[in-house]
């Protein structure tokens, strides 16, 4: 064995038991990761990457699950190596968070719901460096900065429920890396961020690396992030390691066929340039299939586009939503968050609107609020003729029918006490849609469609990968045919396959029902395949709105302009990590309660392309 | 290692029609402790059910002579002052405690989590429902069972029987005056529930009240029903003695365990068995079922199932 | 949350006038007599003469609004003059006990403390070695630990404590002479071995009422405590390097904490009112002792202001819950 | 000598609730008073009357009492002191009669009182009662614990409504008896003192008393016979078994002594169906069988009456046939037959009055079974005797329900409860009771027709069988105008005989009083006709 590497993991075996008996999560997995090197794990979701990295924290055990093989050789400097799948656990305690950081997938049910952020952030620090509490809440609000979410003294003081997903994400990256950690884990780190945080986290996690000479354990499935960090991939799939190798050979020289599709389904940055039209995502070994859909797709919108102007499904005028920001033992209302700042778009049957926007700017709380699942404070939102404020709740429920929305952070919007067959059947019960047997069946062609296997239907929310459980969760919102989705990140946390998958299957639901969708995401790539609309959102405001075409290639907004420079490519070879990249301070959404907010004024750049003065 | 250990995702599929309390049972099956308890309480069961059909002494019958004997073949627990048989005793005590323990209990719990759950969920039903949490709490007991005695007492017994209506008020009294611990114990944790993500994804896929009520909301505060439901027996039992004894409810002659009990301490240092038989059976019974109640908490808290 | 409380204590006020109503025509309902202790040796005629005395001869609106005025006016200035020495209450009725026909509220002030001492004090003990009870308990779930406080404290809870009082009173009082089995309302603890005396004589009934107390809020912590190990958040906790001390301390025991501070809270207006039986076992003479002979005796007015005293205590403290509840859990809006 | 002996400790189940018996008629109430203040006369063990603040008692042979019974003269002792060094004065005496009759003061003793029209004070030392009618027992006021002497200084404020309002005063009132109240705390504890101007300079011998209340009788019983914490314990009605169990640890002496309190049956002679409404149990509906002396008759029969008394009170209680069991010359013997108990002879005779036994054994007549409700208060003793008695009638075809109520409920008179022992709505009911002092003029009148509880008279009145003879009558007005003693024992027994003999009530035990005192509590003399604290200026240490 090298003596240089950090850590070294061999045959890596892990089991579950569950319900059916025991289920093995990974098996026969060998990496090993130097001082100064980035590991990027890739692979179909549920392929055992977030159990591997957990059995390196010696974390599985508390989630029911048990290495039954290999061992984790760790380099502890001074103090020698180590086998941390045997090491004692009070060795492993001063290990943990100490020299191995770690980032979790779900942020939302990961950060303790009773303690501030600030709180959360400085115990490892108190612990591990032995700082005073003071310090410690200098070093963590230091640390929030170099995460980039805005206003960090204040952030230090608020509850996980109080932040964006983006927001917790951070504060979840801000934890592992606050000890400075020989290995940082991050599992799916960026997923719930923008680009340009993305592109700052990953000079962040970068900068670590090269100045301290941090080890990554990188899990993703963004093929694009992979190209910008890794020195060397490893495949995943099936809970067994498929391929290892330097980035640069995985992506020219993919020798095993689920690299190969894996790289297929990349969506990359322009290349829908002078398109129109959405077109499905391509799937290697589908082909047929690509071809059928897009002729059929393309059929649909051509007959649509020249029947002229059809009558939007869904208008959003003036939607304004705020937080009250409260504060001391009597927790008054000292501020507004204005999540949501007058806005409006119309919503077209069969078309996708896609929102984008920095992390915390408000997608979420517009797409709440135009469900009402979060009250907004005026504005105006109809759909199909329905004036949704003005429901009473009985109407509401019946209007939800048509309306659905895929949760941003799946695991914490699934009920952990139910069945998934239950979860995804419940829709369909509430509007008795379906019974018997029926609901049975229709629950697992929706499962079929989502490409989770049937097996699954009697699992329970734990015992899902955090792509599978998203997965679960739009199956659940197609379950209703509903006339408007709300999205929110629904793909962000499936491997690009599953993720081409999915995305087609969207698509082709809309062709055929008419669905129209507002699609949430961070990924500028995928907005660009599948969007006809595209609106960029920043501070509660759309800042942009229009074709998706006009906006993609003619952004008028400096933010927009930002946002598509900082996209990354999915090209090793093409490293622009914290070279090029110089962002402006985050300004704050937080206003004083006698804020008054000014209007939103537009001008038409071109026809259907608007941007704020 | 196992063979037959297979790759997650490929577990095979049972059959799917298999209903979730089929899980629930498979796990209560493996949990030693709920079978334990579940084992004793059957048999504390067969013993106050069964066992009078087998040892067919009158527990009223009152044989003088064999006054205050101490355990024998004739008289396995012995005999109480009057020369009654205690181990017939203990068996008749055991039907109407059981039965009222039981049935109190469960109208209790279903008040307290009824009255918590609609409090927690209904912000406008809250302010009243937690008032009137609030003067059951402050009610006098002793005057509250006896006006309630007295009004329903004799339009009980002519509608069920003396029997069945001293049953059915007793129930009804000590149900009524125990709900509030629960009903303030769930509303907190209906509160809390009602905030979590999958409460609001519940309510955008269209679920009504009711169903989001017994779906998600009930499901996720069984623990502290069931320690409700443990503690609620033995006060149950207890209360009912004590209604008993104040001669609210059943009729002197008529034993139960907390009577007995009762009866018993004074002669505590005479004759030490008379208190320990009832007190160890109330005891046993409580500690059973909340046995019973720990393992159906674990067997229903799929995160803990199959561990 | 300041709106909140003030509301809520806005609508204590009608609430309280509310249940002191329902509590007096509940009482006014119940059966039973001032005259139920008088011999029967006395002759009916005279029983009427003493009841018409009591001021039982009045409409009962009357007597209610007599007492409503008593209560919430006169007896609260009777306070402010004991306090600051003026004299606003010269001369107004106060509530007077029908059984020793002087102030209800001095002889509730004079069992105050012993209250306080062997009550307010087992269940402080009670609630002490409840939390880490369950705290142990769940953490090392179905070890010999748990087995053995599951086993006592269902014991505990199941037994009632006239049985494990007088138990107790048999082998310590009896049989050891260590500690004496009744209780000394008026000891006055100046020196060390009055202490030690009035120690010896608290020893007993503190801990069966702190073991009853225990047994109850030690399983509701323990269950919670089990809800709360599982979640995610705690896997974050461990993978800080915390200790399992602090993550079990820290971050899990505050989440649990929340739905045991209710119960907590619930409990403590009981201190008050629900020993009755224990302190009839010690004879300690306290609040609940007072209760039950006012009921015995049908002493109206005294029930009517215990109980009332008692709401007060249940909607302070339930109020305190709810308060407790918001900055606990930071997700629960009031508004 | 005074003081000498330091501390004493007395033990009452029950708390004294005020210090002034005027205000309470409770027993617990009157005992602690009795400590601090003390009539001119009381009883004593025997049920002869003792002169306690006069030299002598007044009577028609030496004159104290006027040939027609109507004024009463009693002269205090000379030199006797208030406890605050005042002297004592005829002036209190009349005063304490003042105050019992005063209006609206709801005196729980002014019965004591009846027909007294004045109290004249011709010296400071002579008070003379005067009867507005010629009484032949003129011993009701000032005497016994339930008539004390107040002090007027103290109390004159306190007249009437304005009793309530002298906390002080009834807390701790200035008297003549051996100890003065230091503090007392309500339904707790009383904190006393040697009083410095007892009139015997050499008592009490102890110079602190506590009287704790509270807890019940075996734990009473227990402080003292077992842990020796006090000295005297007040009415252990107590298990036979137990109590003796207790006496054996050797810390302790139990003492008893009999009075003339009777646990009896009271069988109904109205319906007390609920189908009746408000005519439930009034005499317009008799009882369809208990109107049958024969029933009664073997209701009585079936009884084993020396059973019940080991069972139940044990060398405290001595089975008896009537209902006026004491004093000794009040006491017939013309009933004692029922001491044996005669399960076949009532069998027979219920056979042979044409009541037979049905397939489920319980008798029958033109329909009518034999079924009854049985009720009491809540009592072990009394729930053990519901059961045996049950037994035994079960054995003569009489099938019984037992209920048992909660003593506040079952005594309290209460007009809207329907479970009080006046409105009697059952069949037969089992309770105690006795009379104050020796004289039973009172005690007997209670079976007098008019004294039937029944709407009309808000269901007040001691008749509970609603026994209604117009020889009893007669009887009871023979007796108010009887002066004669041996006389008025005659009409006395008359009377209690013809109610055993008609069955109405059933007497079961003659109930003495037992209570307990540590062996180094010495002159302790058991009274069972005044206080039992009367001589508490005798108690001393015993080395
Ligand atoms: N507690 C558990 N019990 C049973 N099976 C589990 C458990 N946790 C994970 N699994 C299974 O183990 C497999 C690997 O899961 P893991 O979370 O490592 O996937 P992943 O590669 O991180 O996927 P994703 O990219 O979707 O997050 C999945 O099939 C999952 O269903
Ligand atoms: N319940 C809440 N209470 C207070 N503030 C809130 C609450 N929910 C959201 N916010 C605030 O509203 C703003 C917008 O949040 P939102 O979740 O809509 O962001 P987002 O655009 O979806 O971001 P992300 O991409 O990170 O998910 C944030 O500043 C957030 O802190
Ligand atoms: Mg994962
Ligand atoms: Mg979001």
């Amino acid at each position: 064995m090298l003596d240089s590497h950090l850590i070294d993991v061999k045959n890596l075996r892990v089991e579950f038991e569950t319900n059916s008996g025991i289920v093995i999560g990974v098996e026969d997995i060998s990496f090993s990761i130097d001082p100064g090197e980035t590991l990027c794990v890739v692979g179909e979701s549920g392929s055992g990457k977030s159990v591997s990295s957990l059995s390196i924290m010696r974390l599985v055990e508390f989630g029911g699950g048990e290495i039954t093989e290999g061992s984790l050789e760790f380099n502890r400097g001074v103090e020698g190596e180590v086998d941390l799948a045997k090491v004692d656990p009070a060795d492993m305690r001063s290990i943990r968070g100490n020299e191995i950081g770690m980032i979790f997938q779900e942020p939302m049910t990961s950060l303790n719901p009773v303690f501030t952020v600030g709180k959360q952030l400085t115990e490892g620090l108190i612990l591990h460096k032995g700082l005073s509490k003071s310090e410690a809440n200098k070093r963590a609000i230091e640390i929030l900065k170099d995460v980039r979410i805005p206003e960090p003294e204040r952030r230090m003081t608020q509850y996980p429920h109080e932040l964006s997903g983006g927001m917790r994400q951070r504060v979840v990256i801000a934890i592992a890396m606050a000890c400075e950690p020989k290995l940082l884990i991050c599992d799916e780190p960026t997923t719930a961020l923008d680009v340009t945080i993305q592109a700052e986290i990953l000079a962040l996690i970068d900068r670590l690396k090269r100045e301290h000479g941090t080890a990554v354990l990188f899990i993703t499935h963004d093929m694009a992030v992979v190209a910008q960090m890794a020195d060397r991939v490893i495949v995943m799939y099936r809970g067994n390691m498929m391929e290892e190798g330097p980035v640069e050979q995985i992506f020219e020289n993919p020798q095993h066929d689920y690299t190969k599709s894996l790289l297929a389904a990349v969506p990359k940055l322009g290349e829908m340039t002078g398109k129109a039209f959405p077109e499905p995502m391509r799937i290697l070994g589908d082909e047929d299939k690509y071809e059928v859909v897009m002729a059929a797709a393309k059929a649909k919108q051509e007959i649509a586009a020249k029947a002229g102007e059809v009558p939007p499904l869904l208008k959003v005028k003036n939607l304004t939503t705020r937080f009250p920001v409260k504060k001391g033992l009597l927790r008054r209302t000292v501020a507004n968050v204005h999540a949501v700042e007058d806005v409006s778009f119309e919503l077209k049957p069969g078309e996708t609107l896609s929102l984008v926007g920095e992390s915390g700017c408000g997608k979420s709380s517009c797409g709440r609020s135009i469900l009402r699942l979060v009250e907004p404070q005026s504005g105006e939102v109809n759909l199909g003729g329905v004036d949704i404020l003005a429901l009473s709740p009985t109407e509401l429920r019946k209007a939800r029918r048509d309306m659905q929305m895929v949760f941003q952070d799946p695991f914490a919007s699934l009920n952990p006490q139910v069945r998934l067959i239950d979860q995804v059947a419940e829709p369909m019960r509430n509007y008795n849609l379906a019974s018997g047997s029926e609901v049975n069946d229709r629950v697992a062609s929706l499962f079929d469609r989502v490409e989770l296997p049937r097996s699954f239907l009697k699992r329970y929310p734990h015992e899902l990968s955090g792509g599978q459980r998203q997965r679960i969760a739009i199956a659940r919102a197609l379950a209703l045919n509903p006339k408007l989705v709300v999205a929110d990140e629904a793909v962000s946390a499936l491997d690009v396959s599953v993720q081409a998958q999915v995305l087609n299957l969207l698509m082709e639901l809309q062709a055929d029902l008419g669905i129209a969708m507002l699609f949430i995401s961070h990924d500028m790539a995928v907005v660009e395949r599948v969007s006809h609309q595209t609106a960029v959102m920043y501070l509660g405001r759309i800042v942009e709105i229009g074709p998706r075409q006009a906006v993609f290639e003619n952004p008028q907004h400096s933010y927009t302009k930002s946002l598509m420079s900082a996209v990354p490519v999915a090209d090793p070879r093409q490293k622009k990590i914290a070279s090029d990249l110089k962002f402006k301070p985050i300004p704050s959404p937080i206003f004083p309660v006698s804020h008054e907010a000014a209007p939103s004024v537009y001008t038409e750049v071109s026809k259907g392309h608007f941007v704020l003065q | 290692m196992t063979k037959t250990a297979v790759h997650s995702n490929d577990a095979t599929e049972e059959t799917a029609t298999r209903s979730q309390w089929w899980d629930v049972w498979d796990q209560f099956k493996t949990h030693r402790g709920a079978m334990v308890g579940l084992i004793i309480f059957v048999s504390i069961l067969l013993f106050v059910v069964v066992g009078p059909w087998v040892w067919t002494i009158d527990p009223t019958h009152i044989d003088i002579r064999a006054r205050n004997q101490g355990p024998s073949l004739a008289h396995p627990f012995g005999t109480d002052q009057l020369g009654r048989d205690i181990f017939a005793r203990m068996m008749a005590g055991g039907q109407v405690s059981m039965a009222v323990g039981m049935t109190a209990m469960a109208l209790s719990l279903f008040l307290g989590t009824l009255i918590g759950v609609l409090a927690g969920y209904f912000k406008w039903l809250d302010g009243p429902l937690m008032r009137l949490t609030d003067l059951f709490l402050a009610l006098p007991l002793l005057p509250l069972l006896l006006v309630i005695i007295l009004l329903f007492r004799e339009r009980l017994s002519s509608v069920f029987g003396p029997e069945g209506g001293i049953f059915i008020l007793m129930v009804f009294a000590i149900g009524i005056t125990s709900w509030m611990q629960a009903a303030r114990i769930v509303r907190g944790d209906v509160l809390a529930l009602k905030e979590r993500e999958f409460v609001l994804a519940a309510h955008s896929i269209g679920t009504a009240p009711r169903k989001m009520i017994l779906r998600h909301i009930l499901p996720n505060v069984m623990s502290p029903i069931m320690v409700s439901a443990t503690l609620g027996i033995a006060n149950a039992i207890i209360t009912e003695s004590a209604l008993s004894f104040l001669g609210l409810g059943f009729p002197p002659d008529f034993p139960t365990w907390g009577r007995l009990l009762f009866d018993g301490v004074d002669f505590l240092q005479q004759y030490p068995e008379r208190v320990l038989f009832p007190g160890i059976a109330i005891s046993l019974t409580v500690l059973s079922v909340n046995y019973i109640g720990d393992g159906l908490r674990d067997a229903l808290d799929p995160r803990i199932r199959g561990r | 949350m300041l709106t909140f409380t003030l509301r809520r204590l806005l609508l204590a006020i009608p609430t309280l006038i509310f249940i002191s109503l329902v509590i007096f025509l509940l009482l006014e309902l119940a059966p039973g007599d001032p005259m139920a202790q008088v011999p029967l040796t006395v002759p009916p005629e005279v029983k009427a003469q003493m009841r018409e005395a009591l001021g039982l001869g009045q409409p009962i609106h009357i007597r209610f609004v007599k007492w409503l005025y008593q209560f919430y006016v006169v007896e609260p200035l009777y306070l402010a003059d004991a306090l600051f020495g003026t004299s606003w209450s010269e001369g107004l009725p106060r509530i007077i006990s029908w059984q020793w026909r002087s102030s209800v509220l001095d002889v509730v002030a004079q069992r105050i403390p012993q209250t306080l001492w062997v009550v307010g004090l087992s269940y402080v003990i009670g609630a002490m070695i409840a939390v880490p009870i369950g705290v142990i308990s769940a953490y090392r779930q179905y070890s010999i630990f748990d087995q053995i406080g599951t086993f006592i404290s269902m014991v505990g809870f199941s037994v009632p404590t006239f049985f494990t009082g007088v138990l107790l009173i048999v082998i310590f009082s009896v049989n050891l002479g260590w500690f004496p089995s009744i209780y000394d309302t008026t000891l006055v603890v100046n020196d060390w071995p009055s202490f030690v005396k009035q120690l010896k004589q608290m020893v007993m009934p503190v801990f069966v009422l702190a073991l009853y107390n225990a047994a109850q809020i030690s399983r509701f912590m323990r269950a919670s405590m089990l809800d709360n190990l599982n979640q995610d958040y705690v896997r974050t906790a461990r993978a800080k390097g915390l200790g399992e001390r602090a993550v079990v301390l820290v971050h899990v025991l505050r989440n649990s904490m929340i739905p045991v501070v209710t119960v907590i809270a619930l409990g403590v207006p009981t201190v008050f009112s629900g020993a009755i039986i224990t302190e009839q076992v010690f004879k300690v003479n306290g609040l609940g002792q007072l209760l039950i002979t006012a009921i015995q005796a049908n002493d109206l007015p005294t029930v009517q202001t215990l109980t009332v005293i008692f709401a007060i205590l249940i909607i302070l403290f339930n109020l305190i819950a709810d308060i407790l509840y918001g900055i606990l859990d930071p997700r629960i809006r009031y508004d | 000598e005074r003081g000498a002996d330091g501390h004493v400790n007395i033990i009452y189940w029950q708390a004294p609730s005020i210090m002034n018996p005027y205000l309470s008629g409770g027993t617990k109430d009157l005992e602690a008073a009795s400590l601090v203040i003390e009539p001119l006369a009381r009883y004593d063990q025997d049920g002869n009357m003792v002169p306690w603040l006069v030299d002598s008692v007044p009577t028609v042979e030496n004159g104290g009492v006027s040939e027609d019974l109507t004024t009463v003269t009693w002269k205090l002792k000379e030199g006797l002191l208030w406890s605050d060094g005042t002297p004592v004065t005829s002036a209190d005496v009349k005063f304490s009669w003042e105050y019992c009759t005063a209006d609206g003061g709801g005196c729980a003793q002014s019965e004591k009182y009846n027909d007294v029209v004045d109290v004249e004070t011709p010296d400071e030392l002579t008070a003379i009662v005067k009867f507005g009618v010629s009484k032949p027992f003129p011993y009701g006021p000032f005497v016994g614990a339930q008539a004390p002497i107040l002090q007027k200084a103290q109390f004159e404020n306190c007249l009437g409504p304005k009793a309530p309002e002298c906390t002080e005063e009834n807390f701790a009132p200035i008297g003549t008896g051996p100890f003065t109240v230091t503090e007392f705390r309500p339904n707790d504890v009383v904190s006393l003192e040697a009083n410095p101007n007892y009139r015997d300079a050499s008592k009490p011998a102890f110079a602190t008393a506590t009287l704790k209340g509270g807890g019940d009788a075996t734990a009473a019983g227990r402080s003292v016979l077992e842990t020796g914490e006090f000295d005297y314990a007040w009415n252990l009605q107590l298990a036979p078994d137990v109590l003796a169990n207790m006496e054996a640890k050797g810390k302790g002496k139990i003492v008893s002594g009999f009075g003339t309190l009777v646990e009896r049956i009271m069988v109904n002679q109205t319906d007390p169906s609920a189908d009746l409404g408000d005519e439930r149990a009034t005499k317009k509906h008799p009882h369809p069988f208990l109107t049958d002396k024969n029933v009664r008759q073997a209701l009585s029969m079936a009884i084993d009456r020396e059973l019940l008394t080991e069972i139940g009170y044990g060398a405290a209680g001595r089975p008896t046939c009537n209902v006026l069991p004491a004093p000794a010359i009040y006491a017939s013997t013309a009933n004692d037959g029922c001491l044996v108990q005669d399960i076949a002879g009532a069998n027979e005779l219920l056979e042979s009055a044409g009541w037979v036994k049905g397939a489920d054994g319980i008798r029958a007549k033109d329909g009518v079974r034999l079924s009854m409700l049985y009720q009491t208060s809540t009592n072990a003793v009394r729930q053990d005797f519901q059961a045996l008695i049950k037994q035994w009638w079960g054995e003569i075809g009489v099938e019984t329900e037992l209920r048992n109520l909660d003593a506040s409920v079952f005594f309290g008179g209460d007009p809207g409860s329907p479970d009080t022992f006046q409105k009697f709505f059952a069949d037969v009911e089992m309770y105690a009771n006795n009379f104050d002092g020796t004289d039973p003029e009172s005690y007997m009148a209670n079976w007098e027709c008019k004294q039937a509880p029944s709407p009309e008279n808000q269901w007040q009145g001691n008749n509970m069988p609603r026994f209604c003879s117009e020889e009893y009558d007669a009887l009871v007005a023979k007796m108010a105008v009887t002066g004669d003693i041996n006389e008025r024992a005659e009409l006395a027994k008359a009377m209690n005989d013809m109610l055993m003999q008609e069955y109405v009530i059933i007497p079961l035990v003659d109930r003495g009083r037992v209570s307990a005192h540590s062996n180094t509590l010495g002159g302790v003399i058991l009274n069972t006709w005044d206080s039992e604290l009367w001589n508490a200026a005798d108690w001393h240490r015993v080395k």
